[in-house]
C-alpha cells in the first residue's frame, strides 16, 4: 500500500482550509467528511491575530497539515517560504507550488524541480503540484520527491479532469509512487473518476468552500473519494459497446 | 532605526530581531524572514537589523 | 421531496439481483450497501426449486421489491408477466421492460407506452424503462405512470450516461417526477454523475454482480450515490474557464 | 391429456389447473398462465384444461 | 452506393435557406458551397410578394428542393402543409417535421410514424427528421420511408453531435438505408465527423446563416462533409494507447 | 497573418513522409492534397541508395522540406543530427523533436528548451515539437523558437485532441505565435477541429500513411484543414442549451 | 361574403374559391387550403365558399 | 585501419574523412559526424582519421 512519505492517511480525501464562510463551517467540515490532510499557507499576521487562532483551530483539527508555498513564482520565494512552513507548521511536509502563469495558476515545472530539489536536499518531503508532464515526473522523483501532485484542471476552475487520458498514462507509468490529483475537481463525480483510476488521493478546496452548503460538499467529496477507490480496488466490469442482458434468458416464460 | 516590517514602515530600537519583533508587539507562533531570507527563531537574537531592513514575519493561515 | 408512488426509499440505489456468484455474496452486497430497492423477475422453476429459496432470500433483505418484465418483446406478454409478477411478488410496483432491440436492449417506445396505460389503468404502479425521449415521458406520465427511468447507456454495457445532455433536459423538464437513471452504469462516478444531474435514484445490476469484488463495488455504487445526491444538494460551484487561486493572497510575503 | 407445462410435454389427469399443477409436483410461490393467459390463483380450481392446453408457472427469480 | 428515393446527391451537404442575411447571400453561399439540396417552407405571402421572388431564388440554385413542415405540432397540420408544399414546389419529397416539443423542437416520433405513413401511402418521398431511436427509425421504415434524418442536437443549437454512440449504432443498425444528421451542427469538424461514422449527408442551416460571414462557412461545411466523407471511405486508421514513431527507426545513427 | 519564419505556407497542412505503401503514393498523396511542407528525417544510406531518390522525390514535391530530429533523447544528439539535417536538406528550419518517453514520444520539455537555445543562437529556424504546457511554451519563445507546436496526442495514437481546453488556452496566450499541432491526428474531424481553435496549421503523418487509402485520406485531411481555418474565419454561432427554429415562425399557417 | 384569409377577415364576394383569391388580389405560385383542409389549385373554381371560411394561401419562404 | 561506419566495422585507409567515405563507396547526399561530432561536407578532406573512429554518413530519408 502506498503511503505519504511513511504515513497512511487517516482518508484519501486532502483538504483546503481556504475560503469557508466561517471558521466553525471549515472545522464542520473537516469532522463531517473525516478528510484525511489539512492544507494550510504562510501570511503576514492580520490586525486580529487571526493567524493565532487559525492555528488553534487546525492543530485541533487532528489530522496532519500540509502547508503550501501558494502564490510563489520565484525558486527562491518557495524555498524561504517552505523554511518558514516547516518552523511554523512543525512539519517536513510541503505542498510545492510554484506558479508559472496568472490565468492558468499552473505550476512552472522548471522552478519546481529546481525548488524540489534544493527542498528534499535540505530534508523536507516535498509534495510538487506539477502536471500530468511523465518527464517533469521523473525529474521531480529523481530530485527527491515521492509523491507527485497532478493538476485534474486549473486551482479554481472546477472544471473536473482536463485530461483523463495522460493521467490514466501517468498512474501507469509510476505505479509504485503516490500520486495525487490536486486542483481543479468541482463535483463529486470527479474526485471519484481520479480514484477510479488507481489515484491514492485527491487534494482539493474551492469545491467545498465555495459550495452553497460546505459542509455537506465536504461529505459528499469524501464519500466519493471513497465509492472511487473501493469501485477501483473491487476491480469494475469493462465498458463495452453492445448490451448485454443482466436478468437471466434462461428460464423465461413463453407468453406470446 | 527604520525598519520595514510586514511591508510597513516602522521605526524600531532592535538592536537585533528578536527585540524588534516585541517592539513590534509581535506575539505567538510565527516565522521569520529578513532581507528575503530565513531566520530560524532561535537565531533572531543574536540577528542584529541595520536601517532599512526588511522583516517579514508570517503566522499560520487558510490554504489550498 | 418526490416519492415513488407514495414510497420514499431508505437508500436511492435500486440494485439488481441477478449474476452474483453466489446468493450469499448477493445478499451481502445488499446488506453492506443498504441498497433501498430490490429488483426481481419471473422465470420458469428450476429442478431445484431455486425459485423458493431465491423468493425467501429476498424476502430477508427487507427492501420493496420492483419485478421486472426483462426480455418481453410484446405488449401481451409484458402485461401478462406484469399480472403474474404481481401475485407472486405481491406488489403493484412493477418495472416495465419492453425491448425493442436485440443488440441494444432499447426499449420499444411504442409498446411502452400502450402497455404502460394497460397497466395503470389496471392498479399497477409503473417503472418504465424508457429512453430520454421528452415526449414519449410526456406520453407515459399521460398514461399514468408517476415515475420515469431512463437508459443512460444500454443494459450491462457500463459506458455510464451517453447522452447527460439530454438527461439534464429531461430533468428540468420534469422538476416534479421521480426520475431514475436505469442501466448502463459501470463505476460508481458514473452513478454519482447522475445524482448530481438531479436524478433521484440510480437503477443498477451488472456492474455490481460482475465486478471482480460485488459486495465491495455495491457499497462503491451505494456511496457515489449518495454522494451524488449530497452535492446535489449543496449546491456546486460553477465550472469557470480560468483558474483562481483558492489561498488568500492578501497578506502574501514579500520574499523576492 | 397432454399438457404443455413450461415449454415441456406432460401428461397430467387434470380435470382442473390447480389439480394439473399439483399433479405436476409445484408446489410454493409461483404464478400461472394457461394459454398465455394470466389464471390468478384462487381460478385455478375451476380453470378446466383440455388437451394440448399449454401451462407456465412462474417462480420468483433473480432479476436487474 | 446509398441514394435519395433514388436521386445521387450533386454534394452531400444538404443547406437550409433560413436566416440569411440577404437573398443575394443566400445565393452566393448556395453558389459557392455547392450544397446538394436546399431546404425550404411554405409561409402566408407578404405584402412585397416576397414568397414569388424567393421562388425565382431558389429555383435558379439548380439543386433539389426539399421542403419541410417546420413549426407543424399535429399529424393534420404535417400532412395538409405536405400536400400544400407538393404542389407548391411540384415535388414529391417531403422533410417530415413533427415538433413535440417547444423548448428542444425535438421530434414527436408518435405523430412521426404516423404521418410517415399517410404521406408515403400517398405517393410522398419522406425526409423524416427524427430521433436516433432505433425503433423509431424501424418504424419508420415500416411506413414506408427510405431515408432517416436522426438529429444531430436540437435545431440551432450549435452543439454538434449530442450522442455519436447512438448514432454510429444507427448507421450500423440500417446499413443500407440513406442517413442524414439533420440539426444541430455548428462548426465544421461536428459536420465532418458525422461523415467519418458513414452518414450519406448532413443538414444544417443555423450554422451557416448566422455565421459572421455565412458564404464563407457555407464553404467551409461543404468541404468539411467532402472530407468527412472521403475520410470515411480512405478506412482511417484504429485509434491506440501508446504513441508509435512515425519516422523509421531503422537505420537512426548512433550520436550519444 | 503569422508565417513561419517569414515563410507563408501554400497550405496549412504539414504532411509527413513515412509509412507510406511506396514512393509513388507518398508522391501522389502531396500532389492531391496540395499540402504545404514535407516533413523529412536523416538515416544511414541503405544499400540501394534509398536516400538519393528519396532525395530525389521530395525535391520534385516542390514544397517547403521540414528535416526532423526524431528519436533524438539528448540534446547533443539532436543537435549533431539539427546541423546535418541543414547541410543535406540546405535548410535553416529544423523540427525540434526531443523524445523523452518511450511509450508516449513524449516531449523532454527541459532538453527541447536547452536545445532549443543552442540551434536558434546558431541561425537554425527551430520548429519544436512541445506539449500544451504554457511555460514550457514561453521558454521556447524566450529561447528563440518564432513557432510552437503543441502535440495533439502521442504520436501515431490517431486519437484527436487529447486536451482541447488546455489547447485553446495555448492558443489564446500566444496570439501572435503561429501554433502548429503536430501528432495525435486520426481523422479530418480531428483535423477540422485543431484549426477551428485557431491554429496555423496541423502536422500529421500515420493518419494518412496508413488509412487504407493514403492519398484520399490525405485530400481529406486538406481539405478539413482548410474547412477548419474558412470555418474559424467566418466566426461561427455560438453553441446553445436550447433549440431555436431556423425556419421563420411568423408566417406560419393556421391549419388545426 | 366574411372571408378569413390568411388570419385576416375580408369581404369577398366568390362564389368560388378561384375568383375569391382573384378578388384579393392574390397572384402568383401559392398552395390553398380551406378550413384546414387542402384544395389542390384545379379544384379552386369549383370549391364554393359559404361565410366564415377559412382560406391559408401559402408561398414558398425561406426553410431550414 | 579500422573504421566505425554507420554501425560497422570497416577497413579503410583513409588518411582523411573525404578519403575515406569515397573509398567506402559512399556517393551522393549526406552528411558526416565523426565520433558523433558532426563534420560539414567542406571540412571532411581536413580531417584526418586514426583507427578505431566512429562515422556516421547520413541520407535524406522518410520523417514524420
Amino acid at each position: 500500500m502506498r503511503t505519504f512519505y511513511g504515513t497512511t492517511l487517516s482518508h484519501p480525501l486532502m483538504l483546503g482550509t481556504a475560503q469557508y464562510p466561517s471558521p466553525a463551517i471549515l472545522a464542520q467540515a473537516f469532522k463531517e467528511s473525516g478528510a484525511g490532510v489539512a492544507t494550510v499557507s504562510l501570511r503576514r499576521e492580520g490586525a486580529g491575530g487571526e493567524g493565532q487562532s487559525f492555528w488553534k483551530l487546525i492543530s485541533d483539527l487532528g489530522v496532519p497539515v500540509l502547508p503550501n508555498t501558494a502564490g510563489c513564482h520565484t525558486v527562491k520565494e518557495a524555498v524561504t517560504t517552505a523554511h518558514m512552513a516547516r518552523e511554523v507548521f512543525d512539519t517536513k511536509w510541503i505542498k510545492l507550488e510554484l506558479i508559472g502563469h496568472t490565468d492558468s495558476l499552473q505550476p512552472d515545472v522548471f522552478g519546481l524541480v529546481e525548488a524540489a530539489k534544493i527542498l528534499a536536499e535540505d530534508g523536507f518531503e516535498v509534495f510538487p503540484y506539477t502536471t500530468e508532464d511523465l518527464i517533469v515526473g521523473e525529474r521531480l522523483l529523481a530530485a527527491g520527491c515521492e509523491v507527485l501532485m497532478p493538476w485534474g484542471a486549473p486551482i479554481g476552475s472546477g472544471r473536473g479532469l482536463a485530461n483523463p487520458y495522460a493521467l490514466r498514462a501517468m498512474r501507469s507509468e509510476f505505479p509504485d509512487v503516490p500520486l495525487v490529483i490536486d486542483a481543479g475537481i468541482g463535483l463529486p463525480s470527479h474526485a471519484a473518476q481520479a480514484m477510479e483510476m488507481g489515484y491514492d488521493a485527491v487534494l482539493l478546496n474551492t469545491a467545498v468552500a465555495r459550495a452553497g452548503n460546505p459542509v455537506a460538499m465536504a461529505k459528499a467529496m469524501a464519500m466519493a473519494v471513497e465509492a472511487g477507490k473501493l469501485g477501483y480496488e473491487a476491480d469494475p466490469i469493462e465498458a463495452r459497446d453492445m448490451a448485454e442482458a443482466s436478468t437471466p434468458v434462461i428460464g423465461k416464460a413463453f407468453l406470446t | 532605526m527604520k525598519i520595514i516590517l510586514n511591508g510597513e514602515a516602522q521605526d524600531l530600537a532592535g538592536p537585533n530581531l528578536a527585540e524588534a519583533l516585541e517592539q513590534a508587539g509581535l506575539t505567538g507562533r510565527f516565522a521569520t524572514a529578513l532581507n528575503e531570507a530565513f531566520v530560524p527563531s532561535h537565531m533572531r537574537a543574536q540577528t542584529l537589523l541595520k536601517d532599512g531592513d526588511r522583516i517579514e514575519a508570517l503566522s499560520p493561515m487558510q490554504g489550498g
